[in-house]
């Protein structure tokens, strides 16, 4: 791009045969050809910047846009949703005048090459989505996954992710309550770093990223611009890696959660005093998509002088300036009486704030540069009008065969001390062992708010210290499952945390959701995708549970090989008062173990099929979400009525799994009966969705029962808790020391 | 009639809203102090709170220690304010030498979180008289920087003058010489801990425990009765 | 034995939040005049045996893969002539 | 424009575990003969004007008061002759 004469607008018109390096950018021809079409000329240098980065998959969702229409088309009806898809993140109205908003969002590619910092910015990038909302940030998750837990290269990325995510999360003041720990070799070149945040605020706080009102100010706040991760957005998210050519990956951004706290407070500061009338955060495509969103959403036009922007680097071409990644900005839109006032606050909380521009009349978007104007084209253009592919999709020809070759089939323990011994090599295999060495390294306590974290089934937040209104959040997602069958994949996910949440004692609300996917131009991979929207969709729709929503990542994937399809959910719960959670540990000798839903013999994509025989195939457990919605139903007026005093959902590891966790969180062991109709493996290791083991207390035994009774939903008493051993009786007793070695000892021995 | 017990917040600060409501539950008056204001509104008490300020950039609590606020702390300190420094706030006073030794990284390398067993050592001190000597408690840890240092002769001092405080039992979770989680200056009045005890002051919240409502109420009657 | 410094600094365009914020504290010092900080890391290494060129190679392969991040960190390696009078 | 460097390293008794780590890390990369590692913190600050006697005291003053913790650290100041050629 010749800057000597600036490429401003007139220059653009006058100079129609210039060629552009449209391509290097990561546009189509015909893409490119579309916007010399919008424009009716070629595009300055400057707009061809914005056009390339804000028409990339990351920030436009071409190839994803027509299959997520689902979530809106399906979308259940719901009181609770307040602002849904579309805004930087969706609003739930929780009651009391409380509304609630979160999101999930991935930074696997960044964390690959720098993990630290990758996964940092990625908490930082989360969190700016949140407080653009209006809303104070109260807590984060991290749904993570990595390659096989004894590679070496794991050693390298894990350590750095989990360090840069409590780094940056630590640091803000954010309590981490849950999150996830995979490991698959699938993931090996392309770990999923998946973060997601929850913030609280007033109903009447709520704001939205548009600009109105003509001669209103746009303030640009936080940190100095730099020439970080230029391109980053186009290049670095929506490229295959390819071993062959590691120069194209660029530098990728430092992030300063010290900065981002100051944001934080000082943005609070701000809609506190009614100061801001539009806000939008800076990520991906930094300023081109700040301004064009802004622009695009609100009534008027926006005249942008881009030499106001605070540099750190004063080489910067206005294109790098429109394409720059730096961390830890913001973009307000403000009533010029109420701009001293804005830019006051700012300098109290030591944030660097400057006017950059204005709200005009009109409906375009123009950018000056040393006095010419470098930019002027329609917002909508930019921001949401991009394109949009009907990508092809098939069902890929080795389904068939990777459903035929059933695990159900698999040859399975044929004496009690070879139960015995896999339930201890489950036990200990990394996927299902404890993550504490992890989950260690955040910060679970801070905000003073923290009801419920790792590892409960949900995380759990007080809201209101006067009423005990809180909200719990769970993500999970089964990327065996989804490769056997992405629909089914995509709704076990969904029932997976909506189980998570209920058991705690909450109720679902929502959903947000981080679609992981490989190469759409692989029509295999565009296929899983596609099936996988459909599922969650569908599953929402049942579950009446809208998706408010999420992000999508593609090209997660080295050369041919792609991830599995891994559609992480997260669903957030609120209950009346915390006081009533349900806690997964066992409280008190002597209290009947049961267990409600039905156990199938159901070993496809199973944590058993995995550890024992180094096999995915099969189909994924069936999904019934009435059941589920009816076992979520019992387990929140079991809660509410103090019927249980703890209870686990099931999910992989099944059953022995759950126990297992409760015993060692308790610090009591448990006796266990295989129940009638049962053989001792299928009751320890299915995986059948659905289910839960509670705790009852002797007195309220006759209660839950006729509760579960009335309502249709199977109970099965399996046992007791009692002693210092899991004990399965007539095939084996494990002490809770030795499992809690195995247990607790396997992830510090591989990663410590 | 209450005491006004002043928290301060230093940008970065993460911990100060759960210190003004740990005093609010111990009954005294929370009253919120600024960095950049040198004047500590007529509290009788300070606490500099847990957090990240500055980022911990440079090393923890090394940037607040020059803080306008700090200028009259330091000084009130020297002549009896009583002074509590958490996480964070013991850095600074660290930093600040008005208690000895430094704070480094965890000699594991990593951030920790979790429930930490405590031994009261000094139940003498104005903010710790509501414990007994040798009592044993719970209290949330969560620190990068919480590995405790002093040259031998320090050590040796601060433990035949009964200035260590706490002490971690049962597990030493950053290398802190001595296990030394706390420790308090001659005249008693100035204490700093890694520790949060202000996490641990409500039934539900955190680890669920209240061994940490003691540091509020000993300085409440101390400063009432007074 | 000799000893070998490798110096590792954040590149020039990267952001450097730690150096920033020894800048931003210099004022509030008294201490005015000093346009910019960068902060880094120092590795000195005690190599046993002499320091030749083989060795030297290594080193700054070590460095290379391990004690920098090569993505976002330059480095320096060099051969310490004397202790230097420390403080 | 000058620059000035300090140095800031842990005092020699204090243990440094993240120098130790490095060197623990070093037999796995395949690499003997490093008898000890130390980590510490390199400061490059880019002074106005030029470094005469005046300006290095009062750098090293503040490298005393603000830069290391003398209670644990070890510093030192000097000027860097010429951009050392990166890498
Ligand atoms: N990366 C992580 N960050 C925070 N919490 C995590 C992380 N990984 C796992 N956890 C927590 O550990 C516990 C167990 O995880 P998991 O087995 O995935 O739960 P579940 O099977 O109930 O979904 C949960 O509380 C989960 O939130
Ligand atoms: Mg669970």
């Amino acid at each position: 791009m010749s800057r000597t004469p600036l490429d401003t607008v007139e220059h653009a018109a006058a100079t129609p045969d210039v060629e552009l390096p449209w391509a290097e950018l990561g546009l189509k021809k015909d893409e490119y050809e579309r916007v010399v079409e919008i424009l009716g000329r070629r595009p300055t240098g400057a707009e061809l910047a914005m056009y390339s980065v804000m028409w990339s998959e990351h920030c436009s969702y071409k190839s994803s846009k027509v299959h997520l229409r689902q979530f809106g088309e399906k979308a259940p009806q719901s009181d609770a949703l307040l602002v849904g898809i579309g805004e930087n993140a969706g609003v739930v109205d929780v009651g009391q005048g409380y509304a609630v908003t979160f999101k999930v969002e991935s930074h696997n590619h960044p964390s690959y090459v720098e993990p630290y910092q990758g996964a940092a910015t990625g908490v930082g990038g989360i969190v700016r989505d949140i407080i653009a909302m209006g809303a104070r940030p109260v807590a984060v998750v991290d749904p993570l996954r990595f390659g096989a837990a004894d590679h070496p290269d794991t050693k390298r990325v894990l350590p750095g992710v989990v360090a840069g995510i409590g780094g940056y999360g630590n640091c803000l003041g954010l309590p981490n309550i849950g999150g996830e720990v995979v490991f698959d070799a699938c993931y090996q070149g392309n770990p999923l770093v998946n973060a997601g945040a929850i913030g609280v605020m007033r109903h009447e706080d709520i704001h939205l990223a548009k600009a109105s009102g003509a001669g209103n100010k746009v303030v640009l706040y936080g940190a100095r611009t730099g020439g970080d991760g230029i391109g980053g957005a186009s290049i670095l998210a929506s490229e295959t890696f390819d071993d062959a050519k590691p120069s194209k990956r660029p530098a990728v951004q430092v992030g300063d959660p010290f900065q981002e706290k100051l944001l934080i407070e000082c943005t609070l500061e701000a809609f506190k005093e009614k100061l801001v009338v539009g806000i939008q955060d800076l990520g991906a495509a930094g300023l081109s998509c700040a301004t064009s969103e802004l622009a695009s959403n609100g009534s008027g036009g926006m005249r942008v002088t881009l030499d106001d922007v605070p540099l750190r680097d004063s080489t910067l071409s206005p294109e790098e300036i429109l394409m720059s990644e730096s961390q830890e900005r913001m973009c307000a839109v403000v009533e010029p009486e109420k701009v001293a006032r804005f830019l006051e606050i700012c300098e109290k909380w030591d944030v660097i704030a400057t006017v950059i521009g204005e709200v005009t009349d009109g409906d375009r978007l123009e950018i000056y540069w040393h006095g010419g104007k470098i930019v002027d084209v329609d917002p909508r253009t930019v921001a949401h009008e991009g394109p949009v592919y009907e990508r092809p999709y098939a069902r890929p020809d080795w389904q068939d065969a990777l459903q035929a070759d059933d695990a159900n089939k698999l040859s399975r323990p044929a004496t009690s001390e070879e139960l015995k011994s896999q339930v201890l090599k489950l036990v200990g295999s990394p996927n299902q062992a404890s993550k504490k060495w992890i989950t260690s390294q955040y910060d679970h306590f801070v905000q003073g708010n923290t009801v419920l974290a790792q590892p409960e089934d949900s995380g759990m937040i007080r809201v209101d210290e006067e009423s005990g209104l809180g909200v719990a959040i769970a993500t999970d997602g089964n990327g065996r499952y989804a490769k056997l069958d992405p629909y089914t994949g995509a709704q076990l996910a969904l029932a997976e945390a909506y189980r998570n949440v209920a058991t705690t004692g909450a109720k679902p609300l929502a959903v947000s959701d981080c679609l992981n996917f490989g190469s759409p131009e692989d029509p295999a991979v565009m296929w899983q995708f596609a099936e996988a929207v459909r599922g969650l969709a569908d599953g929402c729709l049942q579950l009446g549970t809208p998706v408010t929503g999420g992000n999508v990542s593609l090209y997660n994937q080295t050369g041919e090989a792609a991830i599995h399809p891994t559609p992480v959910v997260a669903v957030l719960g609120v209950i009346d008062d915390v006081a009533r959670r349900t806690p997964v540990a066992f409280q008190e000798d002597g209290q009947l173990l049961y267990l409600l839903g039905d156990t199938r013999e159901e070993f496809g994509g199973s944590a058993w099929s995995q550890v024992i025989h180094d096999h995915l195939g099969g189909l994924p457990p069936k999904v019934d979400l009435e059941r589920e919605r009816l076992l979520g139903e019992i387990l929140i007026s079991a809660s509410r009525d103090g019927m249980i005093d703890s209870a686990h959902d099931l999910s992989d590891g099944g059953l022995i799994q759950a126990v297992v966790e409760s015993a060692l969180l308790g610090g009591k062991g448990a006796r266990l009966v295989v129940p009638d109709g049962l053989d001792a493996f299928t009751f320890l290791f299915s995986e059948s969705a659905g289910r839960a083991v509670v705790a009852v207390p002797r007195s309220e035994e006759v209660r839950f029962n006729d509760m579960c009774g009335a309502r249709g939903l199977p109970v099965t008493r399996i046992g007791v808790v009692d002693g210092d051993a899991v004990e399965i009786q007539g095939e084996f007793a494990l002490s809770l020391n030795e499992l809690r070695e195995l247990h607790e000892g396997t992830i510090p021995a591989l990663l410590a | 009639m209450t005491a006004r017990i002043g928290v301060v917040t230093f940008p970065g600060s993460l911990d100060d809203r759960d210190t003004r409501r740990a005093i609010r539950l111990a009954g005294a008056e929370p009253v919120a102090l600024w960095h950049k204001d040198k004047n500590l509104h007529q509290v009788d008490a300070v606490v500099l709170p847990g957090g990240f300020s500055y980022g911990d950039y440079l090393r923890a609590g090394a940037i607040s220690r020059f803080s306008p606020v700090m200028e009259t702390v330091i000084e009130q300190a020297k002549a009896g304010l009583p002074v509590l420094g958490i996480c964070n706030g013991f850095q600074v006073l660290t930093e600040a030498h008005l208690l000895p030794g430094g704070m480094l990284g965890n000699d594991h390398l990593h951030f920790i979180c979790r429930d930490q067993k405590l031994r009261v050592e000094n139940a003498d001190t104005s903010w710790t008289s509501d414990y007994t000597a040798g009592q044993e408690i719970h209290i949330p840890l969560k620190n990068m920087d919480g590995r405790y240092v002093a040259d031998s002769y320090t050590l040796d001092k601060l433990e035949a003058e009964g200035r260590v405080a706490f002490r971690y039992v049962d597990f030493n979770p950053n290398g802190s010489l001595r296990d030394i989680a706390g420790i308090t200056n001659e005249a008693g009045n100035v204490v700093g801990l890694m520790p949060h005890p202000e996490h641990a002051v409500e039934p539900l919240i955190g680890t669920g425990r209240t061994d940490g409502l003691p540091f509020f109420t000993s300085i409440l009657k101390k400063l009432v009765n007074v | 034995m000799a000893r070998v410094v490798v110096d590792v600094m954040l590149k020039p365009e990267i952001l450097d939040p730690q150096g920033q914020a020894v800048q931003r504290a210099l004022p509030r010092l008294g201490f005015e005049g000093i346009s910019d900080v960068r902060q880094g890391k120092r590795f000195e290494l005690e190599v046993d045996g002499p320091v030749d060129e083989a060795t030297l190679t290594r080193i700054h392969d070590l460095a290379e893969s391990f004690l920098a991040n090569t993505v976002i960190e330059d480095f320096t390696v060099k051969v310490e002539e004397v202790a230097e009078a420390a403080k």
